[in-house]
């Protein structure tokens, strides 16, 4: 087995991602999604071989090696493609029904699966204005799976009510560093744990009350062998660990 | 017949109040020599539409240029983080948030691309912000009989893109990534063009597939040698980081002396940079 | 001067075609269009330099000097063009009001200015199904200048009431072999006669009433010798002359 | 991985009834090959989607697969005069023939492309094709409240498009104009591509840019050197006009005869020819 303890909640999460993705899906990873650019690369070098990779500048399976620290929506996605698909034509796609899976964020969820990326606040006068939903708010309602991550796991992340729906229902999975959340008839349940978490973890840090789904959620898989190292390869500068700060 | 014009010149076509439309893509190719001037020249009341933006968006509200934001996303992404002057300028109620999907942006920009006012959007219309924006309306579809969002279009006064090469007639070509760039160029009043290079391009030997905005609806053609930066150039340059962190590092109290460092800095390069070839 | 005799009613509508175009404008040329293509090519290498040349494969002032004898859409006027775009973009310019003047054409026309390139007789049960008006349709109401030109000028064209209104009005000149058409308040009026023809011949092959604006009606100018030389220049195997059969 | 296929195996994803969209615009590039093919294997009651068709409707129809057409126009242009199988079998009652405007075929494509039951068209409600035809309806503006037509998105079952290269993924490269056929393939449910070459693309050579139609949108990849001809096919050979002539020529009497020597003529090219190079 491999050395639990180098393990980071960053390669925990990216391997859950990553196998959230089947082999032949089509997948698009936006803007600031450092952890979905890796998943994806991740999950097409090991199971996921046929799987067809998009991003904003419009790469398709970009073959380049290099990733850049501070973008996941820059040249280097696009360079040395197979084809060139960009954002538009990947949002059409989605809104045919034809997207499998996307990786989208928000910075509140309620376990109706609303999702907030748009304001603290009021939304005409905001305490605090976010950046927005980028895709969000027309990707979760028409991709076939939409996986959201969020690397912070805190009350403020996971509330009783969101501030405000920049869209609603339709979600997949939330991956966060210490759960995954599944979602059922309109309600968001506790799916699995991170074995270096606990239940009383996740119910410690989440606002709304925690609902399982036929009886104890599983223990999210730890990386394999293969994984990390695949990982090690694929981003030997880090970027996964960049949204951990 | 030639389209090449000064920067300063560029910059007097855009009156305040007017709606501009900017190319590139978070920190990818914005015409950041272009918005500069626009700062240095002090407009007012521009609305700014772009799917995703950071510095461009972020510097122009630093200058106090900006009214209306339409965009789908604001920030540096991760590494920089948040705009924190679209940021407070929309917090203090100064700059007031379009909030879209980016998608929406696009389809708003198709619909006065194809010369209607509006276009029906899916998805949408499971987000609060059709509620609170008048920029959409959800209407029964004719066809269909169910509810659809229709976004109302946005046709700019200006759209600014910066490209890696153009002609003298404004054929311009971007290499790398065209974002959302040819669609700004077709649903735009106008366009102008900052240029790393301007080149002549002989028909014969030169594909026409090569040129990502045709210079026939092209109004100006501005030379901007590093007119990105510190935004990236695919296959030029990429960002400068120690400039991006000391825009950024500024404090809330010596922002103005942060942004004329900023300006100041580049206003040479940014006016006379680009022509030093001519 | 220049010799009549050898004047072909093609020549003379080319040139008159090509002096509808003013320097600076944009225009396009669609399917089907031989006339119009070689008016173009005439006008920007006489007094329209600065026009921009659109048409369906999409080449924008496509520099070819070689004309295919049987299309006015294929791959000639694509290559060695400035640029690209495409028909779908010529439209949207069109509708957004920046099309300046586009060459169409139809088969019966009556005096409201009501083109019919659809059917003869019954819409849904045709006596003669025609191939249909391609862009008129959009282009004729959206264009600033839509210019109809159309190689046979009798009783069966111009008709006292067209079978079926593909498009109505907006329509800028009709150019014919023995005349050219104004349109002002809703009605075509007769603008100038072929210096061949008369005001007689005109009214005996139309199935309207004549009506003029201000009086008679011009003489068209004839080709000039540059006109000529650089119509043969331009057009060396008489492709203008195809739609004469 | 290698979408590969046998002409026949391709066309055998073709079902009666179907709406299929075909690339190439009048005489240029049109798929003829897959269409002789689904002529041979008697198809019926297509929908046929162009904006402007020729002689692969012409065919279509002169085989009696069509049911209905969807187009802005269809004729072999000047030279060869006007499309008569189709005009026939419209006028005889066979075909329904939906007359579009060229642009309002694209509008439905692009309605079918963003997902959406119908798109907003301008000019359009001049013409009476408004009001014969159920594909059409005029609205209220909801942001103008100016009467607008919409128009009903066409959503084809296969795009067919002939490329000049292409590799076994898919990934079409089509030289020269590229028509409607990016708009056909990405508004379609599948695309089946016939190719004049197989190519074996180094991604690390070749710009992603060259690719028109991307492969993982592509169901099927049939080898078809000269699968354009009698068309025309940009950068490689021209319309073959002695067989368009003697197509042409039949009289009504010896319509059938024309056909099969026709179909005949070019079946062992269709079906082994593009294969002789694996």
């Amino acid at each position: 087995m491999i050395n639990q303890s180098s393990i980071h909640p960053a390669d925990l999460m990216v391997c859950t991602m990553a196998r959230l993705i089947e082999d032949g899906e089509t997948v698009f990873q936006g803007v600031a999604s450092q952890l979905p650019l890796v998943a994806m690369k991740l999950a097409k070098a090991t199971h996921a071989k046929n799987a067809t990779l998009l991003n904003i500048p419009g790469g398709v399976n970009p073959a380049g090696t290099v990733l850049s620290e501070y973008s996941s929506a820059g040249w280097e996605l696009w360079d040395r493609s197979e084809a060139v698909f960009p954002l538009e034509k990947v949002f059409d796609l989605s809104m045919r029904g034809k997207l499998d899976a996307a990786f989208l964020s928000g910075v509140q969820f309620d376990r109706h699966g609303n999702v907030n990326a748009s304001v603290i606040g009021d939304y005409h006068r905001p305490k605090v204005r976010l950046p927005g939903g980028a895709g969000s708010a027309v990707l979760i309602p028409t991709v076939k799976k939409a996986i959201i991550w969020r690397t912070k796991h805190d009350r403020r992340t996971f509330v009783e009510k969101v501030d405000f729906v920049t869209t609603r229902g339709n979600i997949y999975k939330i991956v966060t560093p210490i759960c995954m959340f599944g979602y059922r008839n309109g309600m968001l349940y506790l799916e699995a744990v991170s074995p270096y978490s606990s239940i009383d973890e996740v119910i410690a840090n989440t606002g709304f009350e925690i609902k399982t789904h036929q009886g104890k959620p599983e223990v999210m898989s730890l990386p394999t062998r293969e994984e990390m190292r695949t990982l090690r390869q694929i981003d030997p500068k880090g970027i996964r660990y960049k949204e951990f700060g | 017949m030639s389209k090449i014009m000064k920067l300063e010149e560029g910059v007097n076509l855009i009156e305040d109040g007017m709606t501009i439309a900017i190319g590139g893509n978070v920190l990818h190719r914005s015409p950041m020599a272009f918005l500069r001037e626009i700062v240095r020249q002090g407009k007012k009341g521009l609305r700014v539409v772009k799917t995703a933006g950071g510095h461009d968006v972020d510097l122009l509200c630093a200058g106090g240029c900006v009214s209306v934001v339409d965009a789908g996303f604001i920030s540096y992404e991760t590494e920089y983080g948040l705009a924190s002057h679209y940021r407070k300028a929309v917090q203090d109620g100064l700059v007031k948030s379009n909030e879209h999907a980016c998608y929406t942006v696009i389809s708003a920009l198709r619909a006065a691309k194809a010369g209607v006012s509006f276009m029906p959007v899916k998805g949408i219309i499971n987000s609060d912000l059709v509620k609170v924006n008048d920029y959409f309306k959800v209407i029964s579809d004719p066809f269909t009989g169910e509810d659809i969002t229709v976004v109302r279009a946005i046709e700019p006064d200006v759209a600014i893109i910066h490209v890696q090469e153009c002609d003298e007639k404004g054929n311009g070509i971007i290499r790398g990534p065209v974002y959302d760039d040819e669609l700004i160029a077709l649903s735009s009043k106008r366009i102008i063009l900052t240029t790393e290079k301007i080149i002549n391009r002989p028909y014969l030997t030169t594909s026409p597939k090569e040129v990502t905005i045709p210079g026939f609806l092209v109004s100006g053609v501005i030379p901007a040698r590093k007119g990105a930066s510190p935004c990236s150039c695919p296959t030029l340059y990429d960002i400068d980081k120690n400039v991006l962190k000391s825009f950024l590092s500024g404090t809330e109290k010596d922002k103005d002396k942060t942004l004329s460092e900023y300006l100041a800095r580049y206003e040479r390069a940014d006016r006379y940079g680009g022509r030093q070839r001519f």
